[in-house]
């Protein structure tokens, strides 16, 4: 076999802890290396073409690169030997930067470890066949889980494009925590009038299937053929029948109900519309506060009903939806504040969440737009801001910035001025964080227009003093500690992953980071895209994200939909499973250990054989693992190949042979 | 805290793709120093691994192989993972009955955010390895051993 | 429980002078409520603050001394203690020797090594955690209702958490629901942590009666007849100088500061010998009167 | 105000040495200045406690050797307790103290008085000895006890012991305090 080696000097990151030229003499000496040579930049534009070069030039059956991680630039080079005429799976790749250069610091061990790694590749090589990927259709549906603004804007984008939409939302309504905010910066516009438009396109458009108060439940398949199981939850509430007309909810004896929309400022009925813009504007019921559900009694809303919608007995329900592509958009949620004992740990009245003081200043709150405190409805004259409330806090495991609370901090710094004049607000800050268009003019205009205090220091305590709090922070540009008095305090608490985030990640097999937030599938250059083929992100899932970005990435991951399905069909990955009939003695093994259910049993002269479904297998190799008889092998991690890898790092030879 | 160059032991690690083989690249990317003993195999899950590349590499010279893949509950595969942890916890007991200390052969889990995680993995391991010195030469009786467990039927 | 809860008994030196009353009540309390205290022998002081503003190795030692000559009791759980500087002192020369090197250090000051630090807790969290309010309740014959009296727990026996290991360290909660099961009305505290100028009364009062007046004047404002401490140098500083802090301020708290359990051998109907209630500078007759003429003329 | 010149007066060794024993690693602080928010001493200070953070992390020895606020941080762990970068911050002062003792810092005397006082004590007695304590305090400070109207009240409650409580193993303790003088620094 003719092997072609290339060591990528990766310009310095690379080159600067190892001797590349020295590795690429050691590997060139051995047996089956035809070419071996170091090169600048291997994945740039001369990089490839000394490759092509060298494939026509010395005649080479396959290529080792050994440079970067190839869960970067394996499928570049892939592209690049094939387009030299070799079969794409005649190429292996040796990580000589994130596993070598970037974490040893001697230049000699460096250098052997590449020599070492690059030889790997090269036995793997020698082991290697041409594999022919197979095509198969795609299912030109998608899903888009969580209805806030993200997955909003992809719904709409994929739908205008002209696919059909499936939208689950796990609360009854969809808008996300954009349709609680009042106003929205840099231009304090009102947020109902951006959001309420798109949400109410949602309703109407003719290729959105909406499922509000439902979760996904399981999801089956691959890219192109998905099956999700949807639940949809029990409201209690015909929603076919319902017509939102909300006589039900006016008349409801059970009135101590939790309003979520309301974050818990105010109480609502059993039987509810989260908000009059709604969508779906229906009604539904909360179990545990319905007089009829617990204790049979009172059964109001069911005479009153003029569509007769109201189904005390309902149970929830689940959909299987088949779709090709699913966008997870399922958002972020607050931080639970009351974890800062020194802040009250929930314990004082006027001392709220930033999505609280939103719901006050929203004119469709529960204190229709005049800023009250909750502990007795006075109008407050000093408001004490408080950021970075559960955000870069190493000590309560949130090293992190939100991103946004900077700029919301100075939004309602603003509007506080705007609804109550007389008024003094103080923000307490570490740094202010205003990286955008607009946007540190913003908060400048919050200082310089509206006459806002920004204090540059935590706050280590608050505690009542009469019907007032003491705000103890320190001034750390004075160098001295300060005390303000305050009659309302907001807390501009952090973001977190949604809750039960992870767990919508199992079920989908993409990655999220240590606090829940999904990880893309590289951070520059595919935002949106997760490794798991056919999932894309949107918005804040992924980290904490204001609404302009959340809408970006809206957008983005929806044209990465509109790509996918622009091809009518796709290419399988042909790194799947194989059976060598000759040795299958149909034990079955392989049938019960395949995670996917890809291997069926069929009958081969008389005999029971495995025989694997390419299109469903997803390639993970337990099946090779399991089998006794070594018959069933994962195309390109085949037993010979890995056991070539460990017999070219160890130095006595091999015992026995699969052969 | 790499061991001086020269003095390095043979370690082979057998990653999944998904999870740890991303826990190391999220290391490199942090430029988070490990020692340099260790050459990493790639394997598309943890599930893929079969005990017997971990045997033969012990038999074969490796002075320690270190296993990672994805969390339980996070494997890439819905369930390799949890294949390959019960297929592993045979293979601890084999070393056992072959007279290869098994201290030598570990398995954890790494995700591909944990490049800090994977950073102590390896540097544990490492040392560890270094503490035991390099493996001693497998025995013809040994090697007959080896080879009787490898033909047997999984 | 089958058997008493038992430990060896470390009681600080304040408890031999300043703080005589804590001493007594809290030995009457344990004995009542049938926590078995064994003195430690011979014990020696721990250095307090002035130890491990020297040194921490010596602060250490101070404590180990102690550690060392609590090893020759049997059948002890733990060593508790009335004081939280003793206690912080203990916890942290314990904690700190887990490490294998400072041990060493520290055993190489000291005639008899210690081998095994046990492990110390605050007379507090013993009556919090091994008999209980619910079971205190019950053996309450003189409940102390109508006398609303501000916890204050002091600066560091709740902090750090990492090292104290016992109750929040921003709101604890183990005196109030003590004295609850006392039948007396806990009024919202929330200076409870605050630091009340410490060991600082003699080289520098006036950061004492700053401090300390602050913690008179939230008590008051919250509505409270009395103070419970749990440490001597608060009691001393919001008692002994309160005459001085008045002084200094112009204002005229007249405020009993108790020991707690001082207020819980009250309600346990003790001796009130042990209990030492004629130690107490601001005369607590009138705040104890005055609850028990809103109890009567409640009922 | 006075110009620092940054390269030159950045002593490495004093970090280093501070860093070595107090376990904490200086460079964690983002001067959020939650700590002096949090210090009941701050008023008395004369330099919050986070702006000790911030010249330790510049190297600054002397203005830290020489300032009073080491000497009146009650170590209430106030600080410790709130970090949001969990550093010990009640530790740094009690190393930055240890270091000014050794190098013959004192700068809030009647404390320090106090504090050796107090350690004579136990030294010489095994246990406090509060009145003794008193009168060589005094003594030493050469100050009027500003405390003398309460000494009627100590008495008469008999809070105040004329004799020292002595203990049989004094020898031990004061041992205790012979041999740690002959220790060697950690960090040195
Ligand atoms: C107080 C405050 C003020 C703000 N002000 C502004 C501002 O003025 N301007 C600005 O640009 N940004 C602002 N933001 C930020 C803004 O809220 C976010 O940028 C935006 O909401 C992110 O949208 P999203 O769709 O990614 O997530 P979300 O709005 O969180 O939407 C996620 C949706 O997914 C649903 N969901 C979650 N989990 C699941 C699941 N498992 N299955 C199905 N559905 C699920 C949720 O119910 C929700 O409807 C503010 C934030 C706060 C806290
Ligand atoms: C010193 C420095 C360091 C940085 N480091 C980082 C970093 O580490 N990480 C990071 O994420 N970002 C970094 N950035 C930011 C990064 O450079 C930008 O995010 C990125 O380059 C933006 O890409 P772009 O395609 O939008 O614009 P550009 O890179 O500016 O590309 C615009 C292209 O359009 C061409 N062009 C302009 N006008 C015309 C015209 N009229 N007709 C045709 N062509 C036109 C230009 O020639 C240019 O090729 C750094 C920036 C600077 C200055
Ligand atoms: S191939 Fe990888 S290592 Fe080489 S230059 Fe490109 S990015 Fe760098
Ligand atoms: S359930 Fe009936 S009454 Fe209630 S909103 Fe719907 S249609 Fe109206
Ligand atoms: S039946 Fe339940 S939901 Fe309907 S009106 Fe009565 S309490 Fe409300
Ligand atoms: S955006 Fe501002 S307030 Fe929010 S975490 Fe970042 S710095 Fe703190
Ligand atoms: S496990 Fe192997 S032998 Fe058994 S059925 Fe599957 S392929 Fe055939
Ligand atoms: S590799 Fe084997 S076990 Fe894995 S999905 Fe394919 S057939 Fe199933
Ligand atoms: S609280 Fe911690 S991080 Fe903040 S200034 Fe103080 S030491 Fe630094
Ligand atoms: S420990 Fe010292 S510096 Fe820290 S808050 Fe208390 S008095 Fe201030």
């Amino acid at each position: 076999m003719k092997i072609g080696v290339f060591i990528c000097h990766c310009g310095s990151n690379i080159a600067g802890t190892v001797d590349v030229a020295k590795v690429a003499e050691e590997v060139g000496k051995l047996p089956d290396v035809a070419y071996s040579t170091d090169t600048m930049y291997a994945c740039s534009e001369p990089g490839q073409e000394g490759i092509i070069q060298a494939i026509k030039d010395h005649n080479l059956d396959g290529v080792v690169v050994a440079s970067c991680t190839p869960r970067m630039h394996e499928p570049t080079f892939r592209r690049t030997v094939e387009r030299a005429g070799l079969n794409r799976y005649m190429f292996e790749m040796a990580n000589i930067r994130e596993h070598v250069s970037w974490i040893g610091k001697d230049k000699e061990s460096n250098t052997q470890k590449a020599v070492d790694l690059a030889s790997i590749a090269v036995a793997k090589l020698t082991q290697d066949r041409p594999l022919i990927a197979k095509k198969f259709g795609v299912n030109k549906r998608v899903m888009v889980i969580g209805g806030g603004v993200a997955g909003i804007q992809a719904a709409l984008d994929c739908a205008d494009g002209g696919l059909e939409v499936v939208l689950v939302e796990k609360t009854a309504t969809i808008g996300g925590k954009m349709a609680k905010l009042d106003k929205t910066f840099p231009t304090v516009d009102c947020s109902s009038c951006i959001l309420g438009p798109k949400m109410v396109d949602v309703a109407q458009h003719p290729n959105i299937t909406l499922y509000a108060n439902a979760e996904v439940d399981s999801v089956k398949g691959y890219v192109g053929n998905f099956e999700v199981a949807v639940k949809k939850k029990a409201t209690y509430v015909d929603w076919t029948a319902c017509t939102g007309c909300g006589l039900c909810t006016e008349k409801c004896p059970s009135k101590k109900a939790t309003d979520y929309f309301n974050e818990k400022i105010a109480t609502t009925t059993a039987i509810s519309i989260a908000f009059p813009q709604a969508i779906p504007k229906k009604a539904s019921i909360d179990p545990e506060y319905c007089i009829k559900i617990t204790k049979d009694k009172c059964g109001v809303c069911e005479k009153l009903c003029p569509t007769k919608a109201i189904r005390y007995d309902m149970q929830d329900e689940t959909v299987i939806e088949p779709v090709g592509a699913i966008i997870a958009a399922t958002g972020y949620d607050l931080f639970d504040y009351t974890r800062y004992g020194e802040y009250g740990g929930g314990r004082y009245p006027d001392v709220i969440t930033s999505l609280q003081y939103e719901r006050i200043l929203s004119a469709s709150g529960p204190m229709a737009g005049h800023i009250k405190r909750p502990s007795d409805g006075k109008e407050p004259k000093n408001v004490v801001f408080v950021q970075c409330v559960g955000s870069r806090d190493k000590s309560v495991d949130r090293p992190y910035c939100s991103g946004f609370c900077c700029m919301y901090t100075a939004k309602q710094a603003i509007q506080t001025k705007d609804h109550l004049p007389d008024s003094q607000t103080y923000v307490f800050y570490m740094d202010i964080r205003a990286p955008g268009k607009m946007y540190d003019e913003f908060t400048r205009r919050a200082m310089e227009e509206y006459g806002a205090r920004y204090i540059r220091g935590r706050v280590a305590m608050i505690y009542p003093k009469g019907d007032k709090y003491i705000v103890r922070g320190a001034d750390t540009l004075a160098g001295t500690q300060v005390e303000v008095e305050a009659d309302l305090v907001v807390l501009a608490v952090g973001a977190e992953a949604a809750k039960g985030a992870s767990n919508l990640a199992e079920k989908l097999r993409i990655s999220y980071d240590k606090y829940g937030f999904y990880m893309e599938s590289h951070v520059k250059l595919r935002p949106v895209e997760t490794n798991t083929a056919g999932v894309f992100l949107a918005g804040s899932c992924q980290g904490p994200k204001d609404i302009p970005s959340s809408v970006a990435q809206g957008s983005a991951a929806a044209s990465k939909v509109l790509g996918l399905f622009s091809k009518d069909e796709l290419e399988s990955d042909p790194q799947v499973a194989s059976v060598d009939i000759k040795r299958c003695v149909g034990c079955g093994k392989c049938i019960e250990t395949c995670p996917f259910g890809a291997i069926e049993e069929t009958d081969f002269r008389g005999e029971p054989k495995a025989n694997v479904i390419e299109t469903v297998c997803q390639g993970c190799g337990v099946c090779t693992s399991t089998c006794p008889q070594g018959a069933i092998q994962l195309q390109h991690f085949t037993d010979n190949q890995i056991l070539a890898e460990v017999n070219a790092l160890c130095q006595q030879p091999l015992v026995t042979s699969f052969e | 805290m790499s061991a001086a160059p020269g003095n390095e032991l043979r370690i082979i690690g057998f990653l999944c793709n998904w999870c740890s083989y991303g826990g190391a690249d999220t290391a490199g990317v942090g430029r988070m120093t490990q020692p340099t003993d260790l050459r990493i195999i790639r394997v598309p899950c943890s599930g893929r691994i079969d005990p017997l590349f971990v045997l033969k590499a012990l038999v074969n010279g490796a002075d320690g192989v270190l296993v990672s893949g994805c969390h339980p509950r996070d494997c890439h595969y819905a369930e390799g993972n949890f294949y390959a942890r019960r297929r592993l916890e045979v293979l601890k007991r084999f070393l056992q009955v072959l007279g290869i200390d098994e201290r030598r052969f570990e398995y954890t889990w790494v995700s591909a955010s944990e490049g800090q995680r994977w950073q102590e993995v390896v540097q544990k391991f490492t040392e560890r390895i270094h503490e035991l010195g390099p493996a001693p030469k497998i025995t013809p009786d040994q090697m007959a051993m080896a080879e009787t467990m490898a033909a047997q039927p999984r | 429980m089958s058997s008493s809860p038992t430990y060896a008994y470390y009681p600080g030196c304040s408890g031999q002078g300043t703080s005589l009353e804590y001493e007594t009540s809290s030995r009457a309390v344990c004995e009542a409520l049938g926590v078995v205290l064994h003195d430690i022998p011979d014990w020696s002081c721990c250095g307090s603050t002035p130890a491990h503003t020297v040194d921490h190795v010596l602060s250490a030692a101070l404590s180990a001394r102690n550690l060392a000559q609590a090893e020759t009791l049997t059948g002890v759980e733990g060593i508790a203690t009335p004081c939280p500087s003793c206690l912080t002192n203990l916890k942290t020369a314990g904690r700190r020797m887990l490490d294998p090197q400072f041990k060493e250090r520290v055993n190489s000051l000291l005639d008899t090594p210690v081998k095994q630090p046990l492990p110390a807790k605050s007379v507090l969290q013993v009556l919090f955690e091994d008999v209980g309010p619910a079971a205190l309740k019950e053996r309450v014959v003189k409940p102390l209702a109508g006398l609303k009296v501000a916890p204050y727990y002091g600066c560091i026996l709740n902090r750090p958490p990492e090292v104290m290991e016992f109750d929040d360290c921003e709101n604890p909660i183990a005196m109030d629901r003590l004295l609850e099961a006392l039948g007396a009305e806990v009024v919202p505290f929330p200076l409870k942590v605050e630091c009340c100028g410490a060991s600082f009364g003699m080289p520098r009062k006036d950061m004492v009666m700053r401090l300390s007046g602050k913690l008179l004047d939230v008590a008051e404002d919250n509505g409270a007849m009395a103070m419970a401490t749990a440490c001597p140098l608060c009691q001393m500083n919001l008692d002994l100088r309160q005459s001085q802090i008045n002084a200094t301020s112009g204002k005229q708290h007249n405020m009993p500061v108790f020991y707690y359990t001082q207020l819980i051998g009250l309600a346990l109907g003790l001796d009130k010998r042990l209990l030492g209630l004629n130690k107490l500078c601001v005369n607590p007759k009138a705040a104890l009167q005055a609850a028990e003429q809103a109890t009567a003329g409640a009922a | 105000m006075h110009t620092i010149n940054l390269t030159e007066s950045f002593d490495g060794d004093f970090v280093r040495k501070i860093e070595c024993e107090s376990e904490q690693n200086v460079s964690l602080c983002y001067q959020c200045g939650n700590c002096t928010a949090g210090c009941p001493y701050t008023f008395a200070y004369d330099i919050p406690v986070s702006q000790v953070m911030r010249l330790l992390q510049a190297g600054q020895k002397r203005t830290l050797l020489s300032c009073k606020s080491l000497w009146l941080c009650a170590t209430c762990e106030s600080c410790t307790t709130r970090c949001p970068n969990n550093i010990d911050v009640a530790r740094i002062m009690d190393v930055l103290r240890h270091e000014a003792r050794r190098q013959g810092y004192g700068s809030e005397r009647s404390v320090k008085v106090f504090w050796d006082t107090f350690l004579d004590s136990v030294k010489r007695h095994g246990r406090v000895f509060e009145m003794g304590l008193a009168v060589e305090y005094i003594a030493r400070t050469g100050r009027f006890w500003t405390d003398l109207e309460l000494g009627p009240a100590m008495l008469s409650k008999g809070k105040l012991a004329f004799k020292p409580h002595s203990i049989q193993g004094q020898a031990e303790v004061e041992k205790i305090f012979e041999r740690f003088q002959q220790q060697k620094e950690q960090c040195a």
